[in-house]
């Protein structure tokens, strides 16, 4: 079952296990990436963050991510929940989990879907410093693994 | 006419959040910039040739080629920062 | 913290991704990989699985594969645990996850341990089938796998 | 004299689980698959050259050309299948 949750709650990982493999018998690997706030940031330490999004359009380009995983690999089931409004250190932000026979195609449609989310999703952070507000600024890395994707095949 | 939306730090250094703007005579994404950058300074600014700027039409990722028609809704934001 | 544990009891992931993120705030991802009993294999349906090990010996070479991933990458934690003895099909077999403050870095080293998991830590699977009991054969896919980290540098 | 220990497949196919073996003229795991071998037709097939054999040498992974001392402890076993 693929889905795809925007949420202000925190979620529950272990929940969102038994959502991804139902009662499939065949799954042999489940890849999950948990992104996690951190603490500090370029430098300066980080009190709070704020998640902003584009309701809409956000639910539309994970679930478009999680379509081209699953046709670039043999996956069975994955699911993306992706909080959003205040967070604060050390709170799980995102979590990607994908289920498949083998675990090859688990780990690379797990680190593709978090790569494109990174890049292509619209969520915004603002974060908190004792310097006051700043938005974050996207990251050259970020944009490297997404174009590393853009040229391979499979 | 064409729904604009504005995110993040572009809404809050424009001070917009969502404008109606006639169609008349934007064939494309670039034709509706062009107009914004004539709007002032922070306009000028942000949506510079130099910057990074993102725009989605209808809730699809779209570039300054990309046509508009009547309806549209257009949003434009800086690079995302989510995950 | 780095640990391994082999047991018969099940796990629970979301104890054991307390365990391994502690208090830290530093940490931004953690990959996990779950490795689940398939009700199939070889074209066959079965029916149970009993995991044989050599007690002593599966616990330094899991530490050692642990030991080497803290060396190619720079990752803050890893936990490894490996459940031996009598398993039912969908039962969680063995978890693998890593704490970085950066994701790629957590997912190469995941894969590692779990590839270097598969051809070098001393567990053996018997399976049961309708036709009786059998040992299960290593894969030639697990060894390629194995073969391409130690050709890779990092 | 060392001791040396079967698992798995090679375990229940050998009906030996561990044993301990004198060490009179064996340098290396080499020398010590040349005597098993000799010991008949399980032996002997189980441990041909052309079969994929796995041991450890005091709980850590070697090969044919790993030598041996007394008190070691020596484990042979199928290519394994954990994870």
């Amino acid at each position: 079952m693929n889905s795809v949750s925007i949420q202000a709650e925190p979620f529950d990982p272990n929940r969102e296990l038994d959502l991804l493999r139902g009662n499939d018998s065949a799954i042999g690997a489940v890849v999950t990436f948990i992104g996690l706030m951190r603490d500090i940031n370029q430098g300066d330490r980080v009190e709070r963050l704020y998640l902003e999004h584009y309701p809409g359009m956000t639910e539309r380009a994970l679930q478009k991510i999680v379509d081209e995983a699953c046709s670039r690999w043999e996956i069975q089931h994955c699911r993306v929940v992706h909080r959003v409004g205040a967070l604060l250190p050390k709170d799980p932000i995102v979590l990607v989990a994908v289920a498949s026979q083998h675990r090859k195609e688990a780990f690379q449609a797990c680190e593709f879907v978090i790569d494109y989310l990174k890049t292509k999703a619209p969520f915004w952070k603002k974060e908190t410093t004792a310097e006051g507000e700043r938005w974050v600024d996207a990251r050259e890395s970020d944009d490297a693994a997404t174009l590393a994707w853009e040229k391979s095949e499979t | 006419m064409i729904q604009v939306l504005f995110f993040a730090r572009f809404r809050e250094e424009l001070g917009v959040e969502s404008e109606q703007i006639e169609l008349n005579g934007l064939d494309c994404i670039g034709d509706l910039l062009h107009i914004l950058r004539g709007r002032g300074e922070a306009w000028a600014r942000l949506f510079a040739e130099d910057q990074r700027v993102m725009v989605a039409v209808n809730q699809e990722l779209a570039d300054k080629n990309t046509s508009l028609k009547p309806g549209d809704e257009v949003a434009f934001f800086p690079p995302v920062t989510g995950g």
